[in-house]
């Protein structure tokens, strides 16, 4: 997996990441990023989650906005700022935000 | 002049800028603006959520304990506690699938007001009425 | 001739939508309007004397300082102000320092507000 | 260990984006990491001495100098914070003043580089 | 006319323009607005300009770009700073920067 | 570690915030990045403009007239000058309709660079051979 994205925004106001290969690009959701971890619009889960196939969200800014990991979809991975840092030097080749 | 009504929309999330949480602070200012008016003239802010601003005003938030600052809840807490009127979406609560339990309520400090969940048809009838309309 | 209330907040030094916030008010107060801002969040940052103007920064205190002299009055939030380390005595000469409620005072007998409010 | 260099560009008091890269850069330095912060756009506008830290603002001087002291390194972009009326004297102590090419010096050096540039 | 909107991005970060009612809004594009008056994106003109049929550019932020008055399309009326000065105080009962 | 590729990509447009325009002040800095390095060393960008990033970097600006300040077009030369490979999305371009004509080049200025109008999967080239991406 090279590239690391960091979200932090809940609507998309760039179209780069549609773009982007999902076979060598991950998610991190931070900031207001992490409502697409939680929300489902009009029913549904954000598309981001179909599209790249590893994702991760930040438990702070989780848990700033009086949300529960718990609440989190199935298919992300929760990790605090300790653990966002072994993301960004171990998971990713370089990291970037968008 | 007498009463300037104002509609204060609340587009943008909590916790990205300080816009939307201004709205709030700037709200509670129409407790003392009387200082610096005649007498009988006042200024009355209703606070509307809409849009991608119905996100970050749910309970339960722990800004305070995870980055050192006051907690938009706890904002909206203090609007109620001051008699303001606030008003929150209904279609945008529904679409985001959020559901009228998770917003707050001041009762226990004693607030008499609540939040008054609306559809968007409400929320415009106020934009009407108000001689001035702020986005926030 | 109206009165016009304008918020600026979270405009800033090298943000276009502060560059039209002074444009908009000095043209206004040109055609004899009355021009009040208000400047809350990040725009108080910009009430600092003496900022080195250089060309690739979109806007700084001369251009405060012309609106100033043509009669617009400018507040900035007080509380906002001190919290980006910027004391009164450091602050542009003329500009008004004030509590939220200025603001909403302003907005009482304005004819007109523009809260410029975008990130 | 590794070395990040991060770039904070509009990050600004109040802004979510600027105190995610300060507590970020907080725990990278914890877990033993080497930490080089380049501060460009409104963010120099925080390496101002002497904020008040207001709970209704989300960073100011004292989550800095807890960063420097914890051996982060910050650097400011020296044009920028002169623009914003920011001189030298009235820097928090220990922030390095100097320009564009710091930020690409220490991306050289860097394991990771993490730009934060949203508004 | 009752409420002057105006519009200073290309992306509508905002729901928000779609719910007014535009037989009481017009829309006044400045800043990277002003390209919804410009630009016709897969050779459609913006949506804006089908839906108010009150707007207004302006004129400054159009050459800043490096675009001419004379590229805007025909139901925009392109007005400088001191025109919209009148259009605020005359053209609308209310405005809102969105 | 000799030369660090770097692909810095311009997605937001010009005249918002600074972000944009820091992108093409910063890529011009490579210039005299060797003094704070060992020698042998040196930085590389690439300077890409994709989506929104597109507008704003056409000719004939009038940025210091109006506003006061230096241009997008005029840093966009600069950059030229200083032999920085340029790419702009030919895909983005074709859906704003923006012609290859309207973007400036530096010949008059002595310029030998010009800028590659290239599709997107150039610039995604770009980013997989760069060590380090920034988004602006």
């Amino acid at each position: 997996m090279s590239l690391g994205v960091f979200v932090s925004d809940y609507k998309l106001s760039s179209d780069t990441l549609e773009r982007l290969d999902p076979g060598k690009t991950g998610v991190i959701l931070v900031l207001n990023g992490v409502w697409h971890a939680l929300l489902k619009e009009s029913g549904k889960a954000s598309s981001l989650l179909d599209r790249f196939s590893k994702v991760y969200a930040l438990s702070e800014d989780i848990e700033t906005r009086g949300m529960l990991p718990a609440q989190v979809d199935g298919r992300v991975k929760v990790v605090n700022y300790d653990g966002l840092v072994d993301v960004v030097f171990n998971e990713f080749e370089k990291i970037a935000w968008l | 002049m007498g009463d300037v009504k104002c509609a204060f929309i609340v587009q943008k999330p909590q916790y990205k800028g300080e816009t939307s949480r201004l709205a709030m602070t700037h709200a509670l200012a129409y407790q003392t603006v009387e200082i610096l008016l005649e007498d009988g003239d006042t200024v009355t802010p209703s606070l509307c959520f809409v849009g991608e601003g119905v996100l970050g005003i749910t309970k339960g938030q722990k800004a305070m304990d995870i980055y050192g600052i006051t907690s938009s809840e706890s904002h909206l807490k203090n609007c109620l506690l001051v008699d303001l009127d606030v008003y929150v979406c209904k279609e945008d609560l529904d679409k985001f699938g959020i559901s009228v339990d998770q917003l707050p309520d001041a009762e226990e400090m004693g607030a008499e007001k609540t939040i008054n969940v609306v559809p968007f048809s409400e929320i415009a009838k106020k934009m009407d009425e108000a001689k001035h309309v702020l986005f926030f | 001739m109206g009165a016009i209330t304008m918020g600026v907040y979270p405009g800033l030094v090298g943000s276009a939508s502060y560059d039209f916030a002074i444009k908009f008010a000095g043209a206004a107060a040109k055609k004899g309007h009355k021009v009040s801002m208000w400047f809350s969040g990040n725009a108080t940052g910009s009430v600092k004397a003496h900022q080195k103007h250089l060309k690739d920064y979109s806007t700084g205190e001369k251009y405060l300082t012309e609106l100033l002299a043509a009669g617009v009055e400018v507040c900035t939030c007080e509380a906002c102000t001190v919290a980006r380390g910027v004391q009164k005595t450091e602050s542009i000469e003329k500009i008004q320092w004030n509590a939220m409620h200025w603001y909403l005072a302003r907005i009482h007998s304005a004819d007109r507000v523009l809260l410029i409010g975008g990130e």
